[in-house]
């Protein structure tokens, strides 16, 4: 009963399926983001797992750059938020409609 | 200065557009009258330095643009789009010269002038990415012409016309870019100079598909039937210099496009589909004409009068022979100043009673005797009267047509029935009968600002029809060279048979045509 | 056999932990959970070999990241429910999973096939964070110094958003509110 | 003689435009005095040219310039003055000089006088170009512009609806066969490369004999609009609402011979056709007749000398067409003069019954109109064909030709016709000038015109009278260039039985006119009466119903027709079509606006999906590209 490639992008995909959901069904901004770490870290699994299977850095290198990334949009957006909510005192994202076409 | 007659012709108008906004509003009529006049005299400067001797393309200028794409300034003109710049020039400044009070008059200046270059832009072009660009942009200051100044449809009508235009000019777009994109694969280098294009030969298939695809841009612009309905919502809408402009000179930059671009370059597909589009001519012709008898606005009547003209002109074109193309130039020309001429007499009485309702007035020749003389001028010019310059690009289109088909012609020529038809009863109801109206009692005669626009093509159409050789002569010289390099470069039978032989040397390069097969194979690559 | 049994194991943890973080109504548990999760992940990178990687998301996530967000509760009322309206759950779900399998299905197709080369291959006998060193400050110097100067701006810009008038909002103020705004501003810079 | 040639064509221009001058401004006599002047002079040139004609028997050909030229077409404006076209040029200039004067007082107290001297001597100068021309496309230029003039001049009334209706009419119908016209004209340059009458006519020979009857048929057919044959005649009842001097000259004299003109002109071509110029001969002889009757009962006097009109070119149509083409044109002068007479003493009675038209109405008018009733009753005489002024000349010769030319249909219906044309004539003498004072009873007092009108017609009465005089002189001239085929009937018993016999058949028409007509019970008719409601006269009071069928079958038609195509098809169909594709876009945008409701979650939800149809597309292209093989296989396999 060998691990494969195969097990880390099934474990994978389950994961950025529950990232998704809960991007979509969370309406808590604050648990917005959470979700989109986890569909950020499901990627950086298939990234590692690959580069471990086929010996080549690379897939290791982008996992890093992906690190990298989640951790200033956490700093921009976490900024952001905090604006919003001492604006308007919520969070809440059906509160946000200025896009309204 | 000769060398860049053309480049003047063209940039000139703008660059005074741009220092328009500087200038004072109250001087700003003296100004666009000044620069209007002067374009105008460049335009009849041009027309004396041209040698009407000469078949080719006179006053050439070539700046590359993108040379990697074959993409270049090219302008020049022959005695096929001669007349054509003149005619807007002189449209440009009478139209300003006579312009009447009416608000934001500084912008519409700046606009006309700004038409006034894409105007000349169109007809000087020989380069298709050059001629696309003018073309488009054409749509721009009509477009505002018709939203500021318009009637209370204006958007609707504006922007119905935009779009309908813009789409038939995107198919047109697709035409060319896969026009040069064929000249690469014959020659080798990328090129979009019309001249260029001219030296190719088509396989008949491609020539079929891309004749469709200009003939959308074209048709639209025409316009032909049944793409002729957002036509009658600009003029209704436009203000009466706007539909001037629109009747006299942008409608015909679809015709002359079918004269620059379809015929020369796929003479097999003009022979292919000349029946059907004369059959559309045709229905264009009677059925608008039909429509326009059922118009209770006398600028609806004139507006569909115009496109019932059209189609003679598309007819005359699609004749394929000297004649019928020459007629149907010179029927550019005529139709322009008539149906110019014509809206412009209907901005007339609408400055007077801001009505367009023919059921408004009646009896009107008593009160407005000069207005009714001139109109009555410009009704029989438009009838096609001989010794009116209408008559002479009629006859000799219908003329040009019926050595294709007896038929067709006899019920094209029908337009002369029709055309007297609407345009006398539109006459009668409008200047006949007693005065029923206490409103039409004291209108005032035809002023001074009004006839400087009306004495000249009132002139004009009587000169021409009197004496059209002046420019029958340059016309004829470039359409035999077209005609013969029409016949040189067909390849079926029937076209050759169809367009006649003008003995011209006519130089045909490369040729596509020998080996369709490989050609096809590389494009599957 | 120890490797199967780890990657189950971690496996069936992360899962759970991200399926309580999307589906908790408490903020303080999603985040906790959240946390764990994290935690767990870096567990398949040490399995993969990719120590670094492990340690880097230990750090970053669990230390920086989830610090970052725990303050940031504390600006909100986290106690505060905030009603989750749900529209339909099949649609979310099956859209879910569905592109999760596309996305999988293309990821894997490559390497189904067979058919790609490693560019970088690993080093024999290096550590990993040596490999990574090399390949990171050679190859991939450039984006390297660009991560890096996005992290300052991110962290600059996170100051700012925070640390800004919060009760101001020039978006959503009329042209002459700013103007007078502006005013103020430079009376005080006179005043001064 | 070019100098007399362009002063003959271009005084009337100028006599026009110097009327126009005066078009705004108010009533100036001088306005009528220049043009008719102007038209003396070209009366004298034209006479010049006729004695230059005669003696030399030379033609003078010029060409003033290029008028069009494109490809191998070349139109020059060429001018002509050869034997046919002096004739009309004569006929022309002479009523048109005696109308412009009687016109000076006719029109003494109308407003727009200034305007009617221009619009008439721009009618003369066309009708000039017309017959002057050397080209078919010269002749067609003089062909609209006669039809111009004569629109203009019919509704010169234009306040009154039923003249501008009439000038609309006879416009329209016109130019209907002016297509006619037209498409015989490109028959003509694209089969003989060339619209010179001479080269034109020197070609026609060699070609095919169907395209040379299509030739025929065409050019016929714009002949037969413009001298108002059937089924367009309708047109020219209606036009005698214009003025009577226009009637005289339009009407009557010139512009509606226009038609027999070209059949003349185009002789060579007919000659070769003998079957097409058996069909004119017979709708002229059937033109004859059936305008003749329905002059019989009609009560308003211009209309029975202009059904009369229609008749006699009828007459001259079937001279023509049978090939005597110089008989023709001899009943088209001697016509012209005549009935240019009647017609101007038909307005000097409107003038003196303050407009009035009804014959019935009038009655004994010879005690206070002397002249005219000379003059009418000798334009009447000529009109019947007596013996031996200008109609018993020309007349008889028609009726001689169908007779010799073994037509005999032709003939017996043409003699009918010419019973009739006396019957008629003499009724409409008869109820003006003798019997009761009937005008009495309408408070009417009648006056005798100007003597200066009364003496501007006495040269038509003269040539009314003498015309046939000049028989044979003509006969020289004309055949130079027309077929000089004489006429005689073999036998100079039947000649004489047949000359007598006809005279003697018109002279008891005529009696019996005057018996019917003279008598003292009649009354203005009021509809009671058993003749008024039988159906023969139904039928022909009411034009055989033609006008009424066209007005039903046509013109609504046309009218509803044209609605019809621009409220349902061009807004309904066309419009609606474009609107549609457009309406296409604007809901898809507005349906999908909902997407952009503003909710983060909601566009999350819709972002995901896009991203999954995008994935799923490049999943299936991507198996697509991959097993292409195998597709294509099995898709042949199937068959497709």
């Amino acid at each position: 009963m060998e691990i494969g490639l195969n097990h880390y992008l099934v474990l994978s995909t389950i994961l950025f399926a529950i990232g998704l959901v809960g991007v979509m069904r969370r309406k808590n901004l604050l648990m917005l983001f959470f979700a989109t770490e986890i569909l950020l870290n499901s990627v950086n699994i298939s990234f590692a797992a690959i580069s471990h299977y086929y010996g080549d850095l690379t897939g290791q290198m982008f996992a890093f750059f992906v690190i990298a990334i989640a951790a200033s949009e956490v700093a921009v957006g976490l900024g952001l938020l905090i604006v919003w909510h001492k604006k308007h005192n919520n969070i809440d994202l059906d509160s946000m409609s200025t896009m309204r076409g | 200065m000769l060398d860049h007659i053309l480049s003047i012709l063209i940039f000139f108008p703008a660059l005074a557009a741009v220092f328009g906004f500087a200038v004072n509003k109250n001087s700003i009529r003296s100004y666009g009258v000044a620069v209007a006049t002067i374009e105008f005299v460049l335009a009849l400067w041009l027309w004396f330095a041209f040698d009407s001797n000469v078949s080719g393309m006179q006053f050439m200028e070539h700046i590359p643009l993108v040379k990697t794409f074959g993409i270049n300034y090219i302008v020049g003109v022959d005695g096929i789009s001669l007349f054509i710049i003149i005619l807007s020039a002189f449209f440009t400044m009478i139209g300003i010269a006579s312009l009447g009070e009416i608000k934001d008059i500084k912008n519409m200046i700046v606009t006309l002038l700004f038409l006034q270059m894409t105007m000349a832009g169109v007809f000087a072009a020989l380069d298709a990415i050059v001629f696309y660009l003018f073309w488009e942009l054409s749509l721009v200051p009509m477009l505002y012409i018709i939203g500021a100044w318009g009637g209370p449809l204006r958007i609707y009508a504006s922007v119905k016309f935009f779009l309908y235009t813009f789409t038939g000019s995107l198919v047109m777009l697709v035409g060319m870019l896969f026009m040069a994109y064929f000249y690469y694969q014959a020659t080798g280098e990328w090129s979009f100079a019309i001249l260029d294009w001219y030296r190719l030969i088509l396989p008949e298939s491609f020539q079929l598909w891309l004749f469709a695809a200009f003939f959308m841009g074209f048709a639209i612009k025409v316009p032909m039937f049944p793409f002729h309905t957002w036509l009658p919502y600009a003029h209704g809408q436009a203000p009466t210099i706007g539909s001037v402009i629109l009747a006299a000179i942008l409608l015909k930059m679809g015709t002359y496009a079918f004269i620059r671009f379809s015929l020369p370059l796929f003479p097999d597909a003009s022979v292919y589909f000349m029946y059907p589009i004369a059959v559309l001519a045709i229905i264009m012709i009677i059925y608008t004409a039909m429509v326009a008898y059922a118009q209770k606005d006398i600028k609806q009547v004139v507006a569909y009068s115009s496109v019932s003209h059209m189609g003679v002109i598309i007819l005359g074109t699609f004749a394929l022979n000297v004649e019928g193309i020459t007629g149907s130039i010179f029927l550019m020309i005529a139709h322009g100043v008539v149906s110019g001429a014509l809206f412009f007499l209907v901005g007339v009485i609408y400055d007077r009673r801001h009505t367009k309702y023919m059921s408004e007035f009646g009896g009107l020749a008593s009160v407005m005797p000069r207005y009714a003389t001139i109109f009555g001028i410009m009704l029989m010019a438009s009838v096609g009267l001989p010794l009116t310059i209408n008559f002479v690009g009629e006859f000799l289109s219908l003329l040009g047509f019926y050595k294709q088909s007896h038929i067709l012609t006899l019920l094209a020529g029908t337009a002369i029935i029709v055309g007297a038809i609407y345009m006398l009863a539109a006459y009668k109801k409008m200047f006949f009968g007693v005065i029923t109206k206490e409103e039409n009692r004291n209108l005032p005669d035809v002023n001074k600002r009004e006839l400087i626009a009306l004495i000249p093509l009132t002139i004009i159409t009587i000169w021409l029809g009197v004496y059209p050789k002046v420019l029958l002569g340059p016309i004829n010289t470039s359409v035999e060279a077209v005609v013969g390099m029409m016949h040189e470069k067909s390849l079926t039978q029937e076209a050759k048979s169809r367009i006649p032989n003008v003995t011209k040397d006519v130089e045909v390069v490369t040729n596509l045509a020998e080996n369709p097969a490989e050609n096809s194979q590389e494009e599957a690559h | 056999m120890f490797e199967a049994i780890a990657f189950y194991l971690f496996a069936f943890l992360t899962i759970s932990m991200f399926y309580i973080a999307v589906t908790t109504s408490q903020a303080l548990y999603a985040l906790s959970a959240l946390a764990a999760g994290m935690i767990f992940i870096s567990a398949f990178f040490f399995i993969l070999g990719a120590d670094f990687l492990g340690a880097v998301q230990i750090v970053v996530y669990s230390g920086a990241v989830m610090a970052l967000y725990a303050f940031g509760m504390m600006f909100f009322d986290t106690t505060r429910e905030i009603k989750e309206k749900q529209g339909n759950k099949a649609i979310v779900l099956g859209l879910s999973i569905l592109s999760a399998i596309l996305v999988g299905a293309i990821v894997a197709a490559p390497i189904v096939g067979n058919n790609i080369e490693a560019l970088y291959p690993m080093v024999e006998g290096a550590g990993n964070t040596q490999e990574v060193g090399m390949v990171l400050f050679t190859k991939y110097l450039v984006p390297f110094e660009v991560a890096a100067v996005m992290l300052l701006v991110a962290m600059i810009a996170g100051i700012v958003l925070a640390g800004k008038k919060m009760d101001l909002s020039l978006t959503l103020m009329s042209e002459a509110e700013i103007l007078m705004m502006k005013e103020e501003d430079k009376n005080k810079k006179a005043l001064s | 003689m070019e100098l007399f040639l362009y002063t003959a064509l271009f005084s009337p221009l100028v006599g026009s435009l110097f009327a126009a001058f005066f078009g705004a401004s108010k009533k100036t006599k001088i306005a009528g005095i220049v043009p008719s002047a102007l038209l003396g002079i070209s009366l004298i040139s034209s006479f010049i040219l006729l004695i230059s004609v005669l003696t030399t028997k030379e033609t003078v050909h010029v060409e003033m310039m290029t008028w069009m030229a494109a490809g191998d077409l070349y139109i020059p404006f060429g001018f002509v003055v050869d034997q046919v076209s002096v004739t009309m040029m004569m006929v022309v200039t002479l009523v048109s000089t005696v109308v412009h004067v009687y016109a000076i007082g006719y029109m003494d107290h109308d407003k727009g006088f200034n305007r009617f001297f221009s619009y008439l001597s721009a009618f003369v100068f066309s009708m000039m170009v017309l017959v002057m021309s050397d080209n078919f496309a010269g002749l067609f230029i003089g062909w609209e512009g006669v039809g111009l003039c004569s629109w203009l001049l019919i509704g010169f009334w234009y306040h009154k609806e039923s003249a501008t209706w009439a000038a609309n009419e006879a416009f329209i119908m016109n130019r209907i066969a002016d297509l006619g016209m037209l498409i015989g004209i490109f028959l003509v340059y694209w089969n003989t490369g060339t619209l010179q009458y001479e080269q034109a006519f020197a070609a026609m020979p060699s070609l095919e004999i169907d395209v040379l009857t299509w030739i025929g048929i065409f050019l016929f057919i714009g002949a037969m609009g413009k001298s108002a044959q059937f089924p367009l005649h309708t047109w020219l009842a209606d036009a005698m609402e214009g003025p009577t001097p226009v009637s005289a000259l339009i009407h009557a004299a010139t512009m509606v011979t226009a038609g027999v003109y070209l059949v003349v002109r185009a002789s060579p071509l007919y000659d070769l056709i003998p079957s097409v110029g058996l069909f004119i001969a017979s709708l002229g002889a059937f033109v004859a007749l059936f305008a003749a009757s329905m002059a019989l009962v009609n009560r308003d006097m211009k209309r029975v000398i202009a059904y009369s009109t229609l008749s006699q070119l009828g007459y001259m149509f079937a001279a023509a067409g049978l090939g005597a083409y110089w008989v023709a044109l001899f009943h088209l002068m001697a016509h012209a003069f005549f009935k240019a007479l009647l017609f101007l003493g038909a307005g000097n009675v409107m003038h003196a019954m303050d407009s009035e038209l009804d014959p019935f109405k009038m009655g004994g008018l010879r005690k206070v109109m002397k002249g005219t009733f000379v003059m009418m009753t000798l334009a009447s005489v000529a009109l019947a064909g007596i013996f031996p002024l200008a109609g018993f000349f020309s007349k008889d010769l028609i009726l001689e030709v169908a007779f010799v030319e073994n037509h005999y249909i032709i003939y017996s219906v043409l003699l009918f016709t010419a019973g009739l044309t006396a019957f008629y004539s003499f009724r409409l003498v008869a109820l003006i000038f003798h019997g009761e004072e009937r005008y009495k009873l309408f408070g009417i007092h009648p006056h005798e015109a100007y003597k200066f009108m009364l003496i501007a017609m006495s040269p038509l009465l003269l040539l009314a009278i003498i015309a046939g005089s000049f028989k044979m002189t003509y006969f020289e001239m004309v055949t130079q260039l027309l077929p000089a085929t004489e006429y005689h009937v073999h036998s100079s018993l039947t000649y004489w039985i047949m000359t007598i016999g006809t005279q003697l058949f018109v002279g008891l028409a005529i009696l019996y006119a005057y018996k019917k007509y003279t008598s003292r019970d009649i009354k203005v008719p009021d509809g009671t009466s058993k003749m008024e409601n039988s159906f023969g006269y139904k039928l022909l009071i009411n034009q055989y119903y033609i006008p009424r069928f066209y007005e039903e079958y046509i013109v609504k038609a046309y009218r509803e027709l044209s609605d019809i195509f621009w409220t349902k098809i061009d807004q309904k169909i066309v419009d609606a079509t474009v609107d549609g594709i457009a309406n296409v876009f604007y809901q898809t945008g507005e349906r999908t606006r909902v997407m952009q409701s503003g909710n983060l979650s909601t566009m999350l939800k819709w972002m995901v999906a896009g991203t999954v149809t995008l994935l799923s597309l490049a999943v299936a292209f991507g198996l697509a590209a991959r097993y292409s093989g195998e597709i294509k296989t099995f898709l042949s396999g199937l068959g497709v």
